[in-house]
């Protein structure tokens, strides 16, 4: 057993989690929440992609030296995306939240299946 | 006034930047002294909090005398309250009391709050003029002079020299 | 009943495909040959200690000009839903705040802000960068708002801000294509020392204008949230 | 040592998910999910990744669980 | 050096000490502001505890340590009224051996301030 | 010696946050859960140190700071929606 290995689990429950709450709930915030959920699992998963055992962050100071630096540090372009990736997930979820509000203010319910004028 | 309050402000702020730094290169000066600056200059309307203390002798030395008094009583607040919570019969005898203060400047009555709400069994719950609303886990004295004997003046007196 | 067996079924069919992905996992020791090369070359190439920053900024910058569009985008739409239609004063009473969170915001205030600056002025050489320093620009607006819950930010020095620091972002990367390698390459400024603040060529000044632009598209972003009105009870 | 924190760490992750998900009342459902991103922010410390880790605490669990708060203030109404 | 590292590494240990006699404070206490009260104060001496032996230890950090403490002194106190201020408002039950309430009392004089007011969550 | 007695601080600090979480299952109140919450963000923060320490990064302590300004609004803010008066 190893931190990757335990993370990685995590990572996949934390999705299907998310995942369940997605589509079984019938609150609109809720399921935003989930989406929410989905998302940090998915970061976790990209993450610990990149994650070699035994090497540090991919920053250089004097704890790492300027010599031999493929051989002391974990994957840095993973973790770049990641950070793309959390600030547009908190983009769509205040815009996912911004729809909420509007579909309360036309019909006063959260229920996401009082919404039908979109069905077809 | 105002140039005072701005000037405070920028020191504080340039100590900031270069603790945060944690070196002293002319680079980080140059950066940290533009930064307090422009900082303060947004900032300076409402900064009067940072004029209200005293800059004489008495104020810093009570200021230093104060952080030990606090010390002190932050730690015996919390063997006090470690004592109540692992004694099996939980002696605790909670309720609202009233105090008053005599501190007039703001920043003073903040910093009175923040230090009861830390230590003995003290919280402050609610603060509205001269007088302060604290939640006593163990009620002793009975009316507000006697509270206020027991709460505040541990830290009024201090509090008074630095900030009047 | 048959939606929730259909939900089962869905999670089921993804849970076998993450542990067929998860069997066949093996913990590799070595870089990627593309990592490799940014661990051996960015520090030469781009002069930043964080290799992070290093391809956020420059090797795969384009990446930051849509992450800063999508920001742009977002902001402009919530604006446009969230519009205050019409004024009324029913407004319910909101409870005043406490003294003692007036004074902490008026002391907290300004040192958040330098921290924030702090965060993203460093980027190059501690964590952190124009995402998070915008971010936590736009938590000292936050602490406004908790302040005085009628406080109002300035709208037209918000967007001029946004503005110029989108404009100076967009052009310094065309500076780049002109006078070095190509979109948003920093090296038209000198390196400099390595691990100073004023090295890594144009990095400081890039996350410096994304972390303005961040912090007042989240301000913006939140304000328009907290501008919508709240019901009666 | 940091094999045990990554242990608890995500243990009491999917507990909170968990509770994000099925409890009733939404303040606790958000203030869940809060606390996943927050306890994740560690994990990707241990990780290795502290510029994530930055960016999960001061956005992923800062800024959207106060817009969430601001939402949830909105319709309070509502179950 | 190194007798400075064990001297860190023992306030460390007395830190998380009171951070533990906190969370028990918290199972253990009948209401919302005992459990305040005994979760801030554990807390913030747990935590201050903590960071100074940590900052011994690595000298590297210790200013950063120095303004983390500082910060945690201003900020902890002030959630913790905020939350207690904003608990004794909703109304939330207090226990039954609560001797006196004078906050309540004081509420009451003034009509405006309980204009409308929330139910407890 | 000293990373010995360090392992054992951090044992502790693991336990209370077990323990305070399980203040926030068996909770009376939402004000309960945010108590709960805020033991458990001051609790994280010493144990960012701990970690700064023991990987030898002394790097990481950023991220210590902007956890606990992060923390502190969340607290504040769900201390203003109680009052009704974000």
């Amino acid at each position: 057993m190893a931190i990757e290995i335990i993370s990685l689990i995590t990572s996949f429950v934390l999705m299907l989690i998310g995942l369940y709450g997605l589509l079984s709930d019938k609150n609109i915030i809720k399921i935003i929440v989930g989406f929410s959920l989905f998302d940090t699992g998915t970061h976790i998963l990209i993450v610990t992609i990149g994650y070699l055992k035994g090497k540090t962050a991919p920053i250089l100071d004097n704890a790492v030296g300027l010599t031999d630096v493929s051989q002391k540090i974990v994957d840095p372009i993973p973790q770049a995306l990641v950070l793309t990736a959390i600030v547009i997930g908190l983009a769509v979820t205040a815009l996912m939240l911004a729809y909420a509000l509007k579909m309360y203010q036309a019909k006063k319910s959260l229920n996401i299946g009082d919404y039908k004028t979109l069905k077809w | 006034m105002r140039i005072k309050s701005f000037l405070i402000l920028t020191i504080t702020l340039f100590t900031i930047w270069v603790i945060l730094n944690g070196k002293l290169t002319p680079e980080v000066l140059l950066t940290g002294g533009l930064v307090a600056i422009v900082v303060s200059l947004l900032f300076c309307r409402t900064c009067e909090v940072f004029t209200e203390i005293r800059l004489t002798p008495k104020a810093v030395l009570y200021s230093v005398l104060y952080v030990f008094v606090f010390m002190r009583e932050l730690v015996k607040s919390n063997l006090d309250v470690a004592g109540r919570v692992v004694s099996p019969k939980l002696p605790i005898n909670p309720g609202f009391v009233e105090v008053k203060t005599k501190l007039h400047s703001k920043i003073g009555r903040m910093i009175l709050a923040n230090s009861i709400t830390l230590t003995p069994g003290t919280l402050t719950v609610e603060i509205n003029d001269d007088r302060l609303f604290i939640h006593w886990i163990d009620v002793q004295g009975g009316n507000i002079e006697k509270d206020t004997e027991m709460i505040v003046q541990t830290f009024e007196k201090y509090l008074e020299v630095i900030y009047g | 009943m048959i939606r929730n067996f259909f939900i089962l079924i869905l999670v089921a069919a993804f849970a076998t495909i993450f542990a067929s992905l998860f069997l066949n996992y093996g913990s590799s020791e070595t870089l990627t040959p593309l990592a490799t090369y940014y661990a051996e070359n960015g520090a030469a190439e781009v002069g930043a200690p964080n290799l992070v920053t290093s391809i956020v900024v420059t090797y795969r910058g384009f990446d930051t000009l849509g992450e800063v569009t999508i920001l742009f985008v977002v902001a402009s739409v919530i604006g446009f839903f969230l519009k205050k239609t019409k004024h009324n004063n029913e407004e319910p009473a909101k409870r005043e705040s406490s003294e003692i969170i007036v004074t902490a915001s008026k002391v907290l205030v300004p040192i958040i802000i330098v921290l924030g600056i702090y965060v993203f002025i460093n980027g190059h050489l501690t964590p952190g960068g124009g995402f998070q320093g915008g971010s936590i620009v736009a938590t000292a607006f936050i602490m406004l708002l908790m302040a005085n819950p009628a406080f109002e930010i300035n709208h037209r020095i918000v967007h001029a801000v946004e503005s110029i620091s989108g404009i100076g972002f967009v052009l310094m990367g065309v500076f780049g294509l002109l006078l070095a390698g190509g979109f948003l390459d920093n090296r038209f400024l000198p390196l400099g020392t390595f691990g100073n603040i004023f090295s890594a060529g144009a990095i400081p000044v890039i996350y410096s204008l994304i972390g303005l632009k961040v912090g007042s598209e989240m301000s913006n972003i939140l304000s328009n949230f907290q501008a919508v009105q709240n019901e009666k009870m | 040592m940091n094999l045990i924190i990554v242990i608890v760490l995500c243990l009491l992750i999917v507990a909170m998910a968990v509770t994000a998900i099925m409890h009733k009342k939404l303040t606790i459902s958000v203030l869940a999910a809060g606390v996943v991103s927050l306890l994740a922010s560690v994990l990707y410390l241990l990780l290795a990744a502290p510029d994530v880790a930055m960016t999960e605490a001061a956005i992923g669990s800062g800024l959207s669980t106060i817009i969430f708060f601001y939402v949830l203030n909105k319709i309070r109404n509502v179950k | 050096m190194e007798t400075l590292k064990i001297i860190g590494a023992f306030i460390t240990l007395a830190g998380s000490v009171f951070l533990l006699l906190g969370s028990i404070g918290l199972i253990r206490m009948p209401d919302v502001f005992t459990r305040i009260q005994v979760g801030t104060k554990a807390s913030t001496l747990g935590t201050i505890l903590s960071l100074f032996g940590i900052g011994l230890m690595f000298t590297e950090i210790a200013g950063k340590i120095f303004l983390l403490i500082i910060f945690i002194l201003i900020t902890n106190p002030v959630s913790s009224h905020m939350l207690a201020r904003a608990a004794h408002y909703i109304g939330v039950k207090k226990a039954d051996i609560t001797v006196v309430d004078k906050l309540s009392e004081f509420r009451e004089k003034q009509p405006e301030n309980n204009a409308q007011k929330p139910e407890a969550e | 010696m000293a990373n010995t007695i360090l392992q054992i601080a951090g044992g502790i600090m693991l336990l209370s946050l077990v323990l305070s979480l399980y203040r926030f299952f068996r909770a009376g109140s939402l004000v309960d859960r945010v108590i709960s919450f805020d033991i458990m963000t001051i609790i994280s923060i010493s144990m960012i140190a701990m970690i700064t320490y023991t990987s030898g990064r002394a790097i990481y302590i950023d991220v210590a700071l902007i956890y606990g300004l992060l923390s502190f609004l969340g607290v504040v803010i769900v201390a203003r929606y109680l009052e009704k008066s974000l």
